[in-house]
């Protein structure tokens, strides 16, 4: 092979992407994942939390049906925080390409999709422009009681009116892993020493992180993502959500039931619904 | 006494009587910047937005209001990129409305930030390649420019014009408008278009996306296409309107249907680019991303039906464009200003979808359709455009001279 | 927006946009000079006219 | 005049041209955007030295090992960090809210004495010699026995220091919140003579079959469930889940079934009868272990057949049939009771019929089974039986002259979690002088005379013994992660000066110094090994083979829903999430955070019903109704759930907390309001599952 692609191939092991993939069938919906990153990354609490509409959530679990009558019924809990879309190509992420400010950006190295408080000017742009709603904005002052501001953590800054937040894969464990490494002259990360606060705190231990370039790392493996196809997953049973937009989310979920991975794809399930239709049509002419 | 206020123009209402019929929408005005002040004191809490939409009335209010400023920019490129000498009898006017328009817009988007001090981060920190940044050059350049072509009117006032330095000016700018005019129209052409790529960019929300040639998506086209067909109609709208309510006769019939020509044609012709376009978008961009595009129509049909197409492309496209084109439809005022009435409909339906459906739609199978209704503070907001215009017009109505044939044409 | 400040890049878009934004105000801003200096010239001629007329007898 | 008009316009483009030059604007513009940054009301978080503490969760009886992060002396987050990352972790929302409940604004900061005008904060010394009068009272007017206390468990030094407190004084009125643990004590107790509580080794389980266990949504030690369950995922043991309802286990589950609600037992005898109808080896194994087998199997072939079964439990009768045999079949079959969380007492009848169901599959004490693991407190059992303390409090407010007047509290909160809260209250209130230990605010707290702030659980060193459902029972110390942020102390610091003040009488039976004095002391040679590790194993005797039983006394145990069909057609039942403290303090502002929308929207709960039972009722989703039990009535919203059977409705655990708490208080109904009580026959614990109820459009 050329020189160039040589040398390209050498620029890709380099690179770095984290990536997330959690399994559907281990998720129990207990809202762990949550809790760890509200209190891992300082997001706001307020008297009333119920309106989720006007709620920060950085990574929010989803309940699924297969809208079956009783006792047919199914249900499945899809954990989502921020896909960090690679976009259709490298760094064209939805938001990204769209926030005015330069206040998102891919970082091609890990990536990450960042998000600077100090520099969102609150258009709310990127939040329009993202299909997955994975962002939230500061509709009000975030206001922690007497007392409570003591639990803040001091890696992540807490945010001001006006701007909008959303998950940025515990980012700063990221750096300080890098740290860590670098002060002991490695050059390598270690796959446990940078860990999301949602994949620690997982007791189904539903959620795999790790660098998906990297064959070492487990996500590489349960993956096999396909990189000159944006990371498709070639691995059976792991699919993408709204994988035709291609936006190529670094977040991953696997299920072995089939009406779960059709409700990561609107036409599938659409044809899913037609069959269904069609089967209790010839049910009904039998009837 | 009568000439008091200076145009020359006599049967001037009293000053009293001007002002006390204004009053109403003083008040008006009054509320909404009430509620300004307190989205500015309080943060956007006072709204109804939320985190699915993040888009709402403002930016609707926005892309509609500049649309229909497009008459300042296309009347302008008729009448001094093009010579079309008779428009004279309106540029004016036209360049007004222009002043008002863009100048709300921009307020409005100081409303609708969350960080109104950070404004200037958009040209200190610009992001090329945002639809969103090139919005804000354009649209704050032309703002600039369309002040500038605005300037010879504000000079003509015989008050001003008596201190020499300022005369000159008027008439020294007037002089080189044409380059003012050509610079407008070239940024027009682009933040227009801008904004109709601000949705057409988006390849994360199916019903907004679309293909188009290099960095373009076509609505950048259509968005232009339509500003420059919508922009005259509201100027002859805005126009009438100051006939209705002044009493006079102010353009010459042969300009108002010289204009109201020419947007025929553009209508007409913007129809039937936005039926391709819409053809093709559901023929081929929706299915690719995995939507049938009966979905968008049909799921929350109320708010979002099939209904919304006709309205947008027969109602207010197709027909208003048959009307104006013909001679027959022109020569009845009644039905040309019917359809310049439906054709500005049309654009603020067409910015109102492309904004609202966008982001009350969908995109994840398992998420559901959400509407939302504007909090009094933005309908407040909203209305301040449409008071500053009035006032705006009346005042210059009464102490500049908006429309150079008035006089012969009484 | 000014070359300097951060995060500025010499890629093609942000050239080909800047470009045409500077080139853009030059004219403006060199369009206004223009009216403006001849008017301020043209005033002052006429005010030194003004002047003889009033310094005849 | 004219130079002036020459020199203002001159002046004027000059000064707009050097302004705009000048870096004037643009140094404001920077310092605009340093000042948007810097809003004074955001907080900016100290940065300072890392730490990790390990300790144990106390928030829940599980007492799930956790590591607690802390920057400086700020407690920020709570982990269970593992060497390798494939290794079980993981923590659940309650033991994440660690650092919010340690700060949270609810908490006790100082004693707290109530006063015509509320209550006002008093120094200790005062505290402790009301307290001390109150007893000196009682001990002068000879009524010793009128001291009774409520723990909210029998386990651990606490409890322990309380109950001899007691005994010292001469009151025999200790009483605790009664467990699931107490009901199989009391049952077995009654079957064998020895009181055991079960070991369920899930993880070496091939089939585990739960009568509506809430395995994933903290059902017994929760993270060890979680564990197990994803265990499962890969050794593939199935699991089969007996619940009414599609709950996140069901779900969870390989195979759900189902079955009626309070109808498990029901089930699980059936099973009985299609084994001992099919195996010989299940007929050898009843009469190994009963003395009256055929009076057992006779009762099961008069009230067990299939049909009945089936009417029972709304199941075919195949599917009880395949039930049984696929159970059977499986290598190491395990079945397992205790609804919801497993934590509140079962009825008589589902412990003896699951003890029956292991029996016949022959899984007692084998790997993957159910071990006995004794527990000797029969005389607390003696004293506890049929006196569960609804129905002492309950006894004291009915009689002119209480029985009870002066009650310590400590660690429970039964003007909550009790059955009836509104009644439970009246009965405190009822009692002259109510002295409660707490560290937050609750509604017993709030309805006591006296509140008494202990240390949270990160604050205090305390040891933790864990039964729930463990193969091997565990012992774990909680450690004082954080240092005191109130003017707080142990329960058992005050109890110990308490003693010593009250002279020679009570002081001699309290030598120690100090809790913790007496806790290094109880825990003997164990407390360095256990300081080391913060979790040991708890040696308990296993009890290898039971004592033959007779069964005759289980065979009819009559737990009927009271209400008529007619006035109330549907059933109501509770339903727990690991999203909300089913225990008895409140969520925290986190958990509450993520409470779905269909459960509880501003303070309005909802309960969940099937669509088409909402049809008959012509309700669609969020309407609001007034829900009606024989027990009580609360408003509420409607949300439409396909995996809720018809004609049940189902509501939160958790919700309904006293309004102290503007993130938890006052949101929602309080379900215990509705539930009421159900006596169990044999052991007079509240085994109330659900409630038959009614719903009124408002």
């Amino acid at each position: 092979m050329s020189k160039q692609t040589m040398m390209k191939k050498r620029e890709q092991e380099k690179r770095r992407k984290f990536g997330m993939l959690i399994d559907l069938d281990r998720c129990t919906g207990c809202g762990s994942c949550m809790v760890a990153c509200m209190s891992e990354n300082n997001i706001p609490f307020r008297k009333d939390e119920t309106d989720k509409l006007t709620s920060i959530n950085w990574i929010r679990v989803f309940k699924l049906s297969n809208h079956k009558p009783f006792p047919e019924t199914e249900i499945c809990f899809l954990p989502m925080p921020c896909m960090h879309c690679q976009g259709k190509e490298t760094g064209h992420t939805p938001c990204v390409s769209v926030c005015p400010v330069t206040a998102t950006d891919y970082d091609s190295s890990t990536g990450i999709v960042s998000q600077i408080y100090s520099r969102c000017f609150g258009c709310r742009y990127c939040m329009v422009a993202c299909p997955y709603h994975s962002r939230s904005f500061n509709w009000s002052d975030a206001v922690w009681p007497e007392g409570m501001e003591k639990m803040l953590n001091p890696q992540v800054s807490p945010r001001m009116r006006g701007v909008v937040e959303k998950c940025s894969f515990c980012y700063h464990r990221y750096q300080e892993a890098r740290d860590k490494a670098h002060f002991e002259g490695r050059r390598n990360i270690a796959e446990e020493a940078y860990q999301t606060a949602c994949t620690e705190s997982c007791p189904a231990g539903a959620i795999t992180f790790g660098d998906l370039n990297n064959p070492g790392h487990r996500i590489h493996q349960m993956v096999q993502p396909d990189l000159e196809n944006g990371g498709r997953p070639k691995q059976k049973n792991v699919f993408r959500l709204l994988e035709r937009l291609g936006t190529n989310p670094a977040v991953y979920y696997s299920s072995t039931r089939t009406w779960v991975r059709n409700m990561g794809d609107n036409r599938l399930l659409q044809e899913n619904r037609q069959h269904t239709a069609a089967g209790s049509n010839l049910q009904d002419r039998r009837a | 006494m009568d000439t008091t206020s200076g145009t020359g123009r006599l049967n001037h209402c009293s000053p009293r009587r001007f002002y006390l019929q204004l009053l109403p929408v003083f008040v008006l005005l009054t509320w909404g910047i009430y509620a300004m002040i307190r989205v500015w004191a309080l943060g956007l809490n006072q709204t109804h937005m939320n985190n699915v939409y993040g888009f709402a009335l403002w930016i609707w209010a926005d892309l509609a209001i500049i649309a229909l400023g497009g008459g300042a920019f296309f009347t302008g490129l008729l009448r001094y990129i093009l010579g079309k000498k008779e428009l004279t009898a309106i540029i004016n006017f036209a360049v007004l409305v222009g002043v008002i328009c863009y100048g709300s817009a921009m307020l409005i988007l100081a409303l609708d930030v969350g960080q109104p001090l950070r404004f200037w981060f958009i040209y200190w920190h610009a992001n090329v390649h945002s639809m969103l940044t090139e919005v804000a050059f354009c649209l704050t350049v032309y703002f600039v420019i369309l002040n500038i072509e605005f300037l010879p009117v504000l000079l003509e006032n015989p008050k001003l014009r008596r201190i020499p330095f300022l005369k000159h000016l008027g008439h020294n700018t007037h002089a080189i408008m044409g380059l003012f005019a050509g610079i407008g129209v070239f940024l027009s052409f682009f933040h227009q278009g801008s904004l109709g790529g601000m949705t057409g960019v988006l390849y994360g929300r199916p019903f907004a996306y679309r293909e188009g040639v290099l960095i373009w998506p076509w609505t950048f086209f259509l968005y232009t296409w339509s500003a420059a067909a919508a922009g005259p109609c509201f100027t002859l709208l805005t126009m009438k309107l100051t006939e209705l309510v002044s009493g006079r006769k102010l353009v010459p019939d042969r300009v108002v249907d010289l204009l109201a020509r020419i947007a025929g044609w553009m209508i007409l012709s913007y129809t039937v680019a936005k039926t391709i376009d819409t053809v093709y978008w559901a023929g081929t961009t929706t299915v690719a991303a995995g939507f049938s595009w009966t979905r968008f129509y049909s799921e929350n049909a109320l708010f979002h039906g099939y209904w919304i197409l006709v309205l947008e492309i027969i109602v207010c496209g197709l027909v208003p464009g048959l009307i104006l084109v013909s001679e027959k439809g022109r020569i009845k005022k009644g039905l040309l200003f019917l359809s310049v009435v439906l054709v500005v409909v049309g654009i603020c339906i067409n910015r109102w979808t492309l904004v609202m459906q966008t982001v009350a739609m969908p995109v994840l199978p398992f998420e559901k359709w959400s509407l939302y209704l504007p909090s009094w503070q933005e309908v407040a907001t909203t209305l301040i455009p449409l008071c500053s215009g009035i006032i705006l017009v009346a005042l210059s109505y009464r102490y500049l001279v908006l429309f150079p044939e008035e006089n012969q044409l009484n | 927006m000014f070359p300097g400040v951060f995060e500025w890049v010499w890629d093609i878009g942000h050239l080909v946009f800047m470009g045409i934004f500077w080139l853009v105000i030059t004219v403006l801003i060199s369009g206004l000079v223009v009216a403006i200096s001849r008017s301020i010239s043209a005033a002052n001629r006429e005010l030194l006219e003004y002047d003889d007329t009033q310094s005849e007898p | 005049m004219k130079l002036n008009r020459r020199g203002f316009i001159s002046l004027g483009l000059g000064a707009t041209a050097g302004l705009t030059l000048s870096p004037l604007p643009y140094k404001l513009l920077d310092d605009i955007s340093i000042w948007t940054q810097n809003w004074p009301w955001v907080p900016v978080p100290r940065d300072g030295q890392v730490s990790f503490v390990n300790s144990v969760c106390t928030l829940c009886p599980g007492g799930c090992p956790i590591t607690v992060r802390k920057v400086d002396e700020r407690v920020i987050s709570v982990s269970n960090r593992k060497e390798t990352i494939d290794s079980a972790s993981g923590v659940c929302p309650l033991g994440l809210s660690g650092p919010q409940l340690l700060y949270t604004p609810t908490r006790v900061m100082s004693p707290m004495l109530r006063s015509v005008n509320g209550f006002q904060p008093i120094s200790w010394e005062k505290a402790i010699s009301i307290l001390v009068s109150r007893l000196e009272t009682l001990r002068e007017g000879g009524k010793p026995d009128k001291l009774a206390a409520l723990a909210g468990s029998n386990l651990g030094t606490g409890p322990a220091l309380m109950n001899r407190f007691l005994g010292a004084f001469g009151s025999s009125g200790f009483f605790h919140m009664p467990s699931a643990d107490d009901a199989w004590e009391a049952v077995t107790w009654k079957l064998t003579g020895r009181g055991f509580v079960p070991g369920y080794d899930l993880e070496r389980a091939t089939t585990v079959l739960s009568f509506g266990c809430a395995i994933v949504e903290g059902w017994g030690s929760p993270l060890r469930s979680m564990h197990a369950r994803s265990l499962w995922k890969e050794t593939g043991t199935t699991l089969v889940q007996v619940e009414p309802r599609l709950s996140n286990t069901a779900a969870a589950a390989d195979r759900w079934i189902a079955c009626n609600p309070g109808a498990e037992a029901d089930l699980a005898l059936g099973m009985c009868r299609v084994l001992l109808e099919r195996y010989p080896v299940c007929r050898d194994r009843l009469g190994a272990a009963v003395t009256n087998p055929d009076e057992f199997s006779s009762h099961l072939y008069h009230h067990y057949s299939l049909e009945q079964v089936a009417a029972m439990t709304g199941l075919t009768g195949s599917m009880i049939e395949s039930l049984a045999v696929d159970f059977a079949a499986s290598k190491h079959p395990l079945a397992i009771c205790g609804k919801d969380e497993g934590r509140s007492p079962i009825a008589s009848r589902e412990v003896f019929a699951t003890l029956m169901l292991n029996i016949l599959v022959g899984r007692i004490n084998r790997p993957g089974g159910l071990y006995c693991i004794e527990r000797k407190s029969d005389s607390r059992l003696s004293a506890n039986f049929l006196h569960a303390p609804e129905k002492v409090f309950a006894a004291a407010a009915e009689t002119s002259e209480p029985s009870i007047e002066l009650l310590l509290v400590a660690g429970a909160n039964p003007c909550y979690s009790q059955s009836n809260p509104r009644k439970t209250v009246e009965a405190i209130r009822k009692i002259p002088f109510v002295v409660s230990f707490a560290s937050h605010w609750n509604e017993t707290a709030m309805n006591s005379n006296l509140v008494l702030p202990v240390h949270s659980h990160l604050e205090g060193t305390t040891d933790f013994p864990v039964y729930s459902g463990l193969k091997q029972p565990k012992l774990g110390l909680s450690k004082p992660v954080s240092k005191r942020l109130f003017n707080s102390r142990y329960m058992g610091d005050v109890l110990i000066e308490t003693a010593s003040r009250l002279g020679d009488a009570m002081a001699p039976f309290f030598p120690w110094g100090s809790y913790e004095t007496y806790l290094k002391q109880s825990l003997g040679d164990r407390w360095q090994e256990l300081n080391e590790k913060t979790v040991v194993d708890l040696p308990q005797p296993k009890i290898r083979s039971i004592p033959m039983m007779n069964t005759s006394a289980f065979h009819s145990l009559p737990t009927r829903l009271t209400g008529s069909r007619q006035e109330y057609p549907l059933t109501l039942i509770a339903k727990v999430s690991m999203r909300l403290n089913n225990n008895a303090d409140a969520s925290s502002p986190f958990m509450m955070k993520t409470v779905e929308e269909s459960v509880l929207r501003k303070n309005r709960g909802f309960v969940d019903i099937n669509p088409d039972t909402a049809d008959e009722q012509n309700l669609s989703e969020a309407d609001s109704v007034m829900l009606e039990t024989p027990h009580g009535q609360a408003t509420v919203s409607v949300h439409l759930d396909a995996g809720t059977a018809p004609g049940l409705l189902v509501m939160a655990r958790g919700l309904g907390h006293g309004a102290d708490d503007e993130y938890s208080g006052g949101k929602g109904t309080n379900v215990n309001e509705l539930l009421g009580e159900m006596t169990d026959p044999l052991t007079g614990y509240n085994i109330a599952w659900g409630a038959r109820a009614v719903l009124k459009k408002v």
